[in-house]
């Protein structure tokens, strides 16, 4: 059994680092615990759950898809776009960020290939931390998740001896490859993992679905979504909220597409050019973000559109919980 | 807005700063010109852009040169009093009091970011203003590496 | 203190004077609660724990229907209902304050009550000690140190949104950024556009800032916004003793000027 | 294999005709012969694309020509934002982008046979322009074939040179009408709204399929009509138009209810429709 002391995960990142691997780990900054670059210097914080997901180094918040050289005269040439995927290993990643991957993957891989995401994808290796604790936020139990959970995970990290060990375990052949590189920061010892604690398990995702599916027009929505102010925070913070904008940003001699995040929040995001909106209020576009992630997403991928990390209810400055509002959906159900 | 994002040569002997003016029609642009008709040298570092009135001058237009890579914004109009629209200017002087404490908080102080009155009989003020706020600008050195806002992809 | 809120909140929607109160709801992270029915008002509690400014559902199409409506309001939320008033955006009556402070409940107000009750009682609302410090301690340091920290900061930034929601003031149905042709503000959740977007957000608070933090609460990546408001804020009582949501009459700051406004910068 | 998405390929102007007030149709050439290949290969009428211009942004509408011409493609759009403002700035020989053909296509070769029955409205020919020429082209294939095309004015009628072609067809019906008070002294036309003149024309339903697409208003009115006139809603197409970035299922925003417009459509039956929740289109 692999080990290593919970005080030394900072020589396991600059191990990994030596060894080529970008890193990215949970970082306190500014009162914040955020998933970052890992430069050494910076402490590696375990305790909280950061407030960004591992989405951010899959499917960045913005990039380029596509570069256009614009000439002086008018018109353009399209140019080359560099793709940049460094090897990536995110260090304590949660066991909810890591079972976004499957979710992600599905969507991102539907008949049409997204090469930027599947590039980076390729060259990432999650090394999850499994959870010590859960908050009340914190529902992975419900989504079919496990705070030892190991989907989308390459290896994982189990606290033991009280937390003052980890036991690696590795998961894939990405997560064996960690093990030369880690260079000894690694080491061959026994330690007495603890049992995880589990959230509540809240509701049954198959019921809310099955509601959902059922009661599009529901009075539901319009009382539930009251409080909701329309940011996207929630939707930037969640793990697999894959939503994008495509915008043209230029200058004088280039333009660069760009892919930025969007979110289903905003009034504007489905508004037509002739002014007809879809989803004219905030009840059509909660309606649409709890319906994708419990209903389209398992009826089109076979799996849901949520882990549970329970980010959007943690940061949602008007109190918007969805895990309550699959409560709720599954007492009306019933 | 397609500007130009093109870096200067940075180094500190061929520095020659980029300056962006944002001037009303009726006063500053005239001023300009007065220099320009009695043949009046001034260095050649500013863009000029005209604008009906100082009250024009949304402030994101300053953001926006900066963005581009300005090494410095002129703002600049008639007189209190002279407005052409009568108080165009005064409404803008209480915005750029706001702005400009607020710029200078983020890190574009006041030697990036400069406010005039120049009328349409000063073309020797125009110029003294141009050289002078040049050779600060050109003090200050390229801006690039400094500016909050500056272009990054 | 809860039981008078209570009770006030319960009799406007008795005696129909309301339609909907807003306050915070007894649970955790202290929610908005919505109460329209009398009975919901027991659940309503105020304490130093409610960070929302309930001001900004005015701005919610969803409230706007629903008027007249209540809503629970500390001294910051109080301005902010006055400067609603004073911009045009809720007409009087529509409106009422619920006015609580730390412990005690002090009463339901109308806009021109609530001026009056902030000027008797709170007539010099400011950025808080510690709020004052980080401007003052910034302001300390060099134009490049402060651009550095300020670049560091917005690259946090995800464009979210959440302080734009969260502040009763941002009601523009569509906002600069939202705006296409030209696209003034990039959207790109990058350097220069969050640059851009965050100046101008605070820029537009000038002179109209309650100072209810808000903003700051709201975002998820814990940028210091309130810095660059409590900025303004001083700004605009130093420079034009301007001081927003004590006067529902009041003149909109940035759209009004005097002659002898100073312009000692101007070359 | 080409995974990169959003990489458009480029097309030039041949031609560019103004159709109706803001209204214009662009001839496109393919700049490379690969790309004008594999187009072909994809394309079924229906299909719709991304015309981008560099540094405006991309807009999604249909290709309106159809797959048996095969040396370039036409669309016709309105100018109604930024993008198709900048699409409309352009000159003939100047360059847009493209992507696609993207989503499903109207299942013709199950047509064989039958007759067509086409109504449309204003701005809503183009999508049906494609199926038309396409049928036209493989004329011996399909039974009687009737267009029936109301605009609000004369001066709203697109392809008005392809109106006058089709009138004088032997082998295909037309029935051109504008709204009340929308004709000129000369209009030799109907004067009613789309829903009475096809009351009014009363075409068989028997073994025939009706092709619809219009305003929201159009289609609402014309429903009931086509139903009292034994429409199946399994013979009712129309295709759907929904805010679309990506245009490959990606990017979230098209979806009606758990079925995605661009790649689930936009060539849906009535029956298909009836089945989403009405509440999110």
């Amino acid at each position: 059994m692999k080990t290593i002391e919970t005080s030394r995960l900072t020589d396991l990142a600059q191990a990994l680092s030596a060894a080529g691997y970008r890193v990215v780990a949970p970082v306190a900054e500014g009162g914040v615990v955020r998933l970052r670059e890992w430069t050494k210097g910076l402490e590696i914080a375990l305790e909280a759950v950061p407030v960004n997901s591992m989405k951010d180094f899959l499917f960045p918040r913005s990039e380029v898809v596509a570069r256009f050289a614009l000439q002086e005269e008018g018109g353009f040439t399209p140019a080359t776009n560099e793709r940049s995927t460094p090897k990536t290993v995110v260090l304590g990643a949660r066991p909810c960020d890591a079972a976004a991957l499957p979710a992600l993957d599905a969507v991102f891989n539907w008949d049409y290939r997204d090469g930027a995401y599947n590039a980076r994808r390729e060259a990432v290796t999650i090394m999850s931390l499994a959870c010590a604790k859960a908050d009340e936020h914190c529902f992975c139990t419900s989504v079919g998740g496990a705070p030892d959970g190991i989907a989308g995970a390459d290896a994982i990290l189990r606290p033991a001896d009280g937390g003052k060990r980890l036991v690696f375990e590795p998961l894939t052949e990405k997560g064996r490859a960690l093990i030369p590189a880690a260079a000894g920061t690694l080491a061959e010892g026994t330690a007495a993992t603890q049992t995880p604690v589990a959230p509540p398990r809240r509701f049954d995702p198959e019921a809310v679905g099955r509601w959902l599916a059922a009661n599009f027009d529901s009075p539901f929505w319009k009382e539930a979504s009251l409080a909701c102010l329309g940011c996207g925070a929630c939707a930037y913070a969640c793990p697999v909220c894959h939503c994008f904008d495509l915008q043209d940003e230029s200058d004088r001699r280039e333009c660069r597409r760009l892919r930025n995040w969007d979110s289903c929040g905003f009034g504007l995001f489905t508004l037509h050019a002739s002014g007809h909106n879809p989803r004219p209020d905030q009840s059509a576009r909660w309606r649409q973000r709890v319906t994708h992630k419990f209903s389209i997403y398992p009826q089109r991928f076979k799996t849901l559109a949520c882990t549970g990390c329970g980010r959007c209810s943690r940061l949602c400055q008007a109190g918007m919980a969805i895990a309550e509002t699959c409560q709720r959906i599954e007492a009306l159900g019933r | 807005m397609k500007t130009d994002t093109a870096a200067v040569p940075a180094s500190a002997a061929t520095f020659e700063p980029r300056i962006t003016a944002f001037v009303c029609n009726w006063c500053t642009y005239a001023g300009a010109d007065l220099a320009g008709t009695s043949r009046l040298q001034y260095a050649p570092n500013m863009r000029i852009i005209k604008l009906p009135c100082t009250g024009r001058i949304d402030p994101l237009f300053v953001l926006k040169a900066f963005e581009n890579g300005a090494d410095a914004v002129l703002v600049s109009g008639c007189h209190p009093g002279d407005c052409h629209y009568t108080s165009g200017n005064y409404h803008a002087r209480r915005r750029w009091t706001m702005f400009r404490k607020l710029l200078a908080m983020t890190g574009i102080d006041d030697d990036r970011l400069f406010f005039s009155w120049v009328s349409a009989a000063e073309g020797q003020k125009f110029a003294d203003l141009v050289n002078d706020v040049t050779a600060k600008v050109r003090k200050a050195g390229p801006f690039r590496a400094s500016n909050p806002g500056r272009k990054e992809c | 203190m809860l039981a008078a809120l209570r009770d006030a909140a319960k009799k406007l929607l008795d005696e129909k004077r309301a339609v909907l109160v807003i306050g915070y709801a007894d649970r955790a992270g202290r929610p908005a609660l919505f109460a329209s029915k009398p009975e919901d008002c027991g659940r309503l509690v105020y304490d130093a724990s409610c960070r929302q400014n309930l001001a900004a559902y005015l701005g919610k199409p969803e409230v706007r229907a629903r008027m007249p409506v209540a809503i629970v309001a500390p001294p910051a939320v109080l301005r902010s209902i006055v400067v609603l008033t004073a911009e045009s955006q809720v007409a009087t009556g529509q409106v009422l304050a619920l006015a609580v402070d730390q412990d005690s409940f002090l009463g339901t107000f109308d806009a021109a009550a609530a001026a009056e009750l902030l000027r008797a009682k709170y007539p010099a609302l400011g950025p808080a000690p510690d709020l004052l410090e980080r401007v003052q301690g910034l302001s300390k340091k060099s134009a490049a140190e402060r651009a550095a920290f300020w670049a560091e900061e917005f690259t946090k930034c995800t464009r979210c949104y959440a302080c734009r929601a969260a502040c009763p003031g941002c009601y523009c149905t569509r906002c600069i950024v939202e705006k296409n042709a030209p696209q003034w503000v990039s959207t790109a959740a990058l350097g220069h556009g969050n640059y851009t977007w965050n100046v101008m957000r605070a820029f537009h608070q000038s002179g109209r800032c309650t100072l209810c933090g808000a903003c700051e609460a709201a975002c998820p990546q814990g940028l210091p916004l309130m810095t660059l408001n409590a900025l303004l804020d001083r700004e605009a009582l130093e420079e034009f003793d301007a001081r927003p949501g004590y006067d529902p009459q009041a003149k909109p700051f940035i759209g009004s000027w005097d002659a002898q406004d100073d312009h000692s910068y101007m070359r | 294999m080409n995974d990169d998405l959003y990489k458009p390929f480029l097309m030039s102007i041949e031609t560019a005709r103004d159709e109706a007030p803001d209204v214009r149709t662009f001839r496109l050439r393919f700049a490379q012969e690969g790309d004008r290949a594999q187009f072909f290969q994809r394309y079924r009428v229906g299909m719709f694309g991304l015309y981008g211009v560099p540094g405006e942004g991309e807009s999604t509408f249909c290709v309106a020509s159809p797959p048996t011409r095969t040396d370039h493609i036409e669309c016709t759009f309105r100018k109604v934002g930024r993008v198709t403002q900048a699409l409309q700035d352009l000159e003939v020989g100047q360059s847009l982008t493209f992507r696609g053909p993207y989503g499903n296509h109207f299942p013709i070769d199950s047509w064989k046979g039958r007759d067509l029955l086409f109504i449309a409205g204003g701005i809503a020919l183009p999508p049906m322009r494609s199926v038309i020429w396409n049928i036209l082209d493989r004329r011996a294939e399909f039974g009687k074939v009737a267009v029936v095309y109301g605009a609000r004015t004369t001066a709203d009628l697109v392809y008005k040179h392809e109106l006058a072609e089709w009138a004088a067809r032997p082998d295909m019906t037309l029935v051109t009408t504008v709204d009340p008070g929308g004709q000129t002294p000369d209009w030799k036309g109907k004067v009613g709204f789309v829903p009475a003149v096809l009351k009014e024309l009363a075409p068989s339903a028997k073994n025939c399929v009706a092709v619809l697409c219009g305003p929201p208003i159009m289609i609402k009115l014309t429903l009931p009509v086509l139903a009292a006139l034994g429409f199946a809603p399994k013979d009712i197409y129309t295709t759907l138009e929904n805010r679309m970035k990506c245009g490959v299922g990606k990017c979230g925003r098209c979806n009606v209810g758990s079925v995605y417009v661009c790649k689930d459509g936009p060539v849906f039956t009535l029956d298909e429709l009836s089945r989403l929740p009405a509440g999110d289109m």
